[in-house]
């Protein structure tokens, strides 16, 4: 892999695109700010020190007022509008940064807050949210409620002014790194499937939390398994209306191709870019034989070509939200087409390297690994081409 | 904001009008009737496309054309495939046309080039060999010059509409590496003429070979192959914007008939592993209908050494889209969809012919390939 | 496309199997016999031609004593067992021989009256049916009743002595061509499904049988739609038990898999054998540019490795069946994995002839899109993986 | 009539014996431990294996061996595959073993065979580069003689086992294209070990390079490099084996969690698109078991030219199989399927090293495509 770390120019993510051109001076300014301000180092393998470089990676963009743009002026945020996003996360691309520490907050809970939350929610939560003073995990999949996620089993009951919540989350990314767990609940007993569920605010740091970090094949304990056993929460930390958390849920899942959606084409297409360089430098070197280094040139070459495709698909949704569309069911054709997309790549990026590809904890291995995930979670690649074909296309149930 | 990723009202009308035009004039049962005639297409309806002014909806307007761009240009293909238009849109209109434009000199092409806009001359494109696809965009014709006069001589391959057209634009070798564009009378001495149909018989093929045939010289020999290439890009991203309505449309044929087809008491269409394939095929061609109106955007906005990728990227996401949803059409129709009655196996034929027209797959993702390797 | 018509060689087929050796006296005796009768030529496009040279090449081989050798000898076969059909299909493929006329009577009915028929219908039908004197289609699939085959509806009722057939087939394979169309008809009228069926042997040429054939988008008329309109067989040419017609199908459809399936694998690796030469005759005329010549190549090698797993699909039938057994489900696999070879074999043999291969009505075209059949009759592909899935690997249904 | 499309009852009880063993001595909490530990094989099992004759099993009786065939060797390696088996089996009781049975004069190498034979040495084979498949059999280490004495230099590449095997079996280039065989103790001065573990840590690898080390020829350098490919060939038939033998457990693991895992409302195992990939799984790997015993039948049978093609085509179809349905099956167990408490991932992680392992599908494929080019 390249080791350079200066910024890349735009031409690696394909031509220039008239709605979000390349000296458009909300990416100037950024590209500046970024140039003076970035690490733009690869981010550490260990996760801890990940984790830490991403927490203060994501301060120095809040102090330079950079995390969180999508959000409004008055919660600290830009206001950037969708196109402004698309550009924001390619240059954090280009300039090869680091991601954010606290992605569950910044991209869902806080735009879930703005929208649906109390007063005192968004002004006890969002401030600290942006600076990653204090990080936030997802806890909605349970061990028997993953692609049928409406058979949820946690559930609170009201004890005086607190919730009481007892039940298993699975899958909640980094919450041994989390101050709070967002939580789907059970708060009406009698009610089943979709009715009867509200969304808390849980703190992690209490005897009633048990967080169990679940190693991943890739070697990272990047998701966990968070036990619940009478842990408590205020009673106003109910966000959006109580038993009604899964209209909640939905706010928040129209963010989930949001914000984060338009990163990963950048991303890929700088990986790309790396791997074109290393498949060049094999074949000079003559580790990789002309035959399987041209076979590698031409998988390259397609998994460019959908690359394009999926700037495509993020410019699409970042110009229709732009002019007030609801995106909806579209987001189940990128989320299909980025998770299939991203496990290629991942095998690529470790076959330029030849069997130094597989060696044990180095960066082409943990990329190929790693990417197996993108299949699975939010919404496995088998629930999106469910909603493809009954949804989209209108085949029968 | 100009993007195609949304249409404009004004491209959405005239998809629109785009639509029902086509839908009215080439029904199933007209495209079939076209099939077995001679030249494959029908004067009138080629008179009423050039009166709605599509034969110069691409040209700009000092030039004499309708002053639209390639993106409407891309929407009329677009329709086209989905109905199967059998005609010399993409031969004339895109092909000939555009090397008008883009290599003859503005004014040794101009009579030409406004025969072409008009739609009062049929002219087709001789260039790369093969359907246009060789490795050569200049082909295997070869140019020479006596007493001011050109002949031309050698196989210019299968060639779009070669026996109907009225008017043959060449590319030829002038010797060595230098290339230039011809015009010549498809009846003059010299030029061989063979029909040679494909399975795809929406489309008409012939083969053409010049024996010192006589020759109009149009360019004036700067960036002649540079400017080629441009129009062999540029049909590459019509012929790509073709196959997306082509797919797009044997999709919808495909759930309809999984709607309606009944096979252990209920509708094929409940069947999951089914409409995971559905799903599939809709991902992809949404994927390629994005490379293709993003490489009409690139080509638009001058989006430079990017566009020679972009378009490879349409060319082959679209081939590979159109073949692979078409077989897998012909597949879920079941017996039905390998008979020559239904109209699924016509798209599968159309797709199969478009995959090698303009470039490969493999020879665009090998031009990707080297551009990512510099 | 190579135009000799010598006998190759038999390590066109791969390694040698000492099963089935290249010397074997069976092989030696019939390889001789086709050396001196075999018309060695590709077949023609023209359908009815083809027809011609398949019968007049079947009448050669019944004179020759080699038409139908699993038939019994009292039958006039040879009473060859599995692997004698094995190494005979082979032997057929090397000479590049014709297929023959009448393989649903050989292959399928034929063997069905040797199991179950009277001695009337044996004696009646087998003779003319060996030396293609009289020629025979099979009526099973109706519009409604493709996948779904108990859905049958065609129906036949007894007048006196004979049956009344009224009811639509179709996909019938060359019933223009046919004498007789054995039809699976519903004769209990109150029946459902698999109940109430009989396999009746009904003479085309008479009023009530119209045969409408189908153009293939091959452009070949090969199936027909069959119309019974009052048709009328003998009582006694019912095949197997009256209203046990499901039983008699299953009998039938266990040749279905039988020698004809033996001989798939090396008419392929003929035909891969051909692919290399075009390719390398293309290659060296610069038809092909060296990239597409070195993909060309690499797609070839991995077809002739599924060849080779076929052979060993086929072979492993073969010995199985010789040694007594049933081989049930594991035609499914089989078929399924034949139906997607000959497919991509019929790609790749029209890409290595360059536009060329696109022509109207040259081989490369037509093998193209007649493979296109594979996936569907005789099971779709889709039925083959519900039959993989759940019978063999217990899959809930 | 002798092919293992159908075991012989022999066959069939070999199989079974080993079965019953793998399956006691190395479930899953077992392999899990021996991931942990430095050399990753426990020598009790070792003994225990070496004890029923498999390390022998593939010598003839005149050579001191069991007298059975690579066939047999191969039902062993892929009953080994199923339970992901840690130990030196493959790299001293296959590729040593038959390095030194084929590429080592017999008197020669007599000694270094029979402890290999009989288990009490543990050997690896040194040659072709990283896991033994690079494109040069012989790979990148130069073997000198001065005052005949052997001495070794250069990079030996990833070997399997390299750090706990006892004995080192190494080809080396003795001048311009010349091959030897050399016997090197690892403990030797001028040899250098590294640990280098893949994520497959139930298999141990590591870089070995030397620098004027001391070795014992064992050929005479007659045939050598002809020699190292049939014993590369019978190691990728091996690993092949091996390999067919862990996608079917990886199919069978998937079948038992769909009918367990319920979602919706009741097993996942009743979803037909997810039947529908579980079916073209199962051919898949039925399709590679037989090319992997049609491999081995030819080797034995000495079927000549063929017999790299089959290897070819063995190792090619094992290693996509393998790989294709261990990602599928990760897949289809959900999210519990990519965690590291999960077996199937083990099964994921073993299939993606073992396909470069004694070379790529597209090496394979391109001496396929070599062969039938001629």
């Amino acid at each position: 892999m390249s080791t350079t770390t200066k910024t890349l120019p735009s031409s690696v993510l394909g031509p220039e695109i008239s709605a979000a051109p390349d000296d458009h001076p909300f990416r100037r300014e950024f590209r500046d700010w970024l140039a003076a301000n970035s690490p733009a180092r690869p981010e550490p393998l260990d996760q801890d020190e990940k984790f830490a470089l991403r927490r203060a990676w994501q301060r120095t963009l809040f102090e330079g007022g950079w995390a969180g743009p999508a959000w409004p002026e008055e919660y600290g945020g830009r206001g950037a509008g969708p196109l402004h996003q698309f550009m924001y996360y390619e240059e954090l691309a280009l300039a090869r940064a680091p991601y954010i520490a606290n992605t569950p907050g910044i991209s869902l809970l806080g735009p879930t807050l703005i929208q649906v939350g109390s007063e005192e929610l968004k002004s006890r939560f969002l401030p600290v949210m942006l600076s990653a003073e204090e990080i936030f995990s997802q806890g909605f999949s349970e061990p028997n409620a993953g692609s049928d996620l409406a058979a949820i089993r946690a559930r609170a009951k009201r004890d005086g002014d607190e919730w009481v919540i007892d039940g298993q989350k699975i899958w909640t990314t980094w919450a041994q790194y989390s101050d709070y767990c967002f939580v789907l609940c059970r708060t009406d007993p009698e009610s089943e499937r979709h009715r009867g569920l509200t969304l808390l605010i849980c703190p992690v740091d209490q005897p009633g939390v048990t967080v169990r970090p679940i190693e991943q094949i890739s070697g990272d304990p990047e998701f966990c398994e968070v036990f619940f056993d009478g842990a408590r929460c205020p009673a106003e930390w109910a966000v959006g209306g109580v038993d009604d958390g899964w209209t909640t849920a939905m706010v928040l899942f129209q963010f989930e191709r949001g914000d984060q959606g338009f990163t990963d084409h950048s991303r890929m297409l700088v990986r790309l870019h790396e791997i074109a360089a290393t498949l060049r430098e094999g074949a000079a070197a003559g580790s990789l034989d002309p035959a399987g280094a041209q076979q590698a040139r031409l998988r390259l070459a397609g998994l460019w070509v959908r690359c394009q495709q999926l700037r495509r698909f993020n410019l699409r949704v970042a110009v229709r939200q732009e002019s007030g569309e609801q995106i909806g069911m579209e987001g189940s054709v990128v989320n299909l087409f980025w998770g299939e997309l991203e496990r290629e790549i991942g095998e690529l990026g470790s076959e330029v390297h030849g069997a130094a590809g597989l060696l044990l904890h180095t960066e082409p291995s943990h990329e190929l690994l790693a990417a197996r995930a993108g299949t699975i979670h939010s919404g496995t690649s088998e629930i999106q081409r469910n909603i493809i074909a009954e949804r989209i296309l209108g085949l029968p149930r | 904001m100009t993007t195609t990723v949304k249409l404009s009202s004004e491209q959405e009308e005239i998809r629109g009008v785009a639509r029902s035009f086509l839908e009215s004039r080439f029904p199933s049962d007209k495209v079939r009737d076209l099939m077995t005639t001679d030249d494959g297409f029908e004067q009138d309806a080629w008179t009423e496309i050039a009166d709605l002014g599509w034969t110069a909806i691409a040209i700009p307007e000092e030039r004499g054309g309708a002053g639209y761009t390639t993106i409407e240009r891309c929407l009329l293909l677009e329709e086209m495939g989905r109905v199967l238009y059998s005609g010399p849109f993409l031969s004339s209109a895109v092909l000939a046309a555009d090397a008008l434009l883009l290599v003859a000199d503005a004014e040794l092409g101009a009579a030409a080039l406004a025969a072409v806009a008009d739609g009062s001359v049929r002219a087709t494109l001789v260039a790369g060999g093969d359907l246009l696809g060789g490795p050569d965009p200049v082909g295997e014709v070869v140019a020479t010059e006596a007493e001011g006069a050109w002949a031309l001589s050698g196989d210019g391959g299968l060639v779009l509409d070669g026996l109907s057209a009225q008017q043959l634009i060449v590319a030829a070798r002038t010797g060595g590496a230098g290339a230039g564009l011809f015009a010549v009378e498809p009846g003059a001495a010299g030029v061989e003429r063979g029909n040679a149909p494909t399975i795809d018989e929406t489309r008409r093929t012939a083969t053409v070979r010049f024996e010192g045939a006589a020759a109009t010289r149009l360019d004036r020999g700067e960036r002649t192959e540079e400017a080629l290439l441009e129009v062999l890009d540029r049909g590459a991203v019509a012929i790509a914007a073709e196959m997306v309505g082509g797919a797009r449309r044997a999709i919808e044929m495909t759930v309809a008939y999984m709607e309606e087809r009944e096979q252990f008491g209920g509708p094929i269409g409940r069947f999951q592993a089914l409409k995971h394939r559905l799903a599939d095929l809709h991902v992809s061609v949404d994927g390629a209908r994005e490379a293709v109106y993003g490489a009409a955007d690139a080509v638009e906005s001058g989006a430079g050494d990017a566009v020679p990728m972009v378009v490879a990227a349409a060319k082959s996401s679209a081939s590979d889209s159109y073949a692979h949803t078409t077989a897998e059409a012909v597949q879920l129709h079941g017996g039905i969809g390998f008979t020559e009655e239904h109209d699924i196996g016509l798209y599968y034929k159309r797709a199969l012919v478009g995959v090698p027209t303009l470039g490969t797959p493999l020879t665009h993702r090998g031009r990707i390939a080297e551009a990512l390797d510099a």
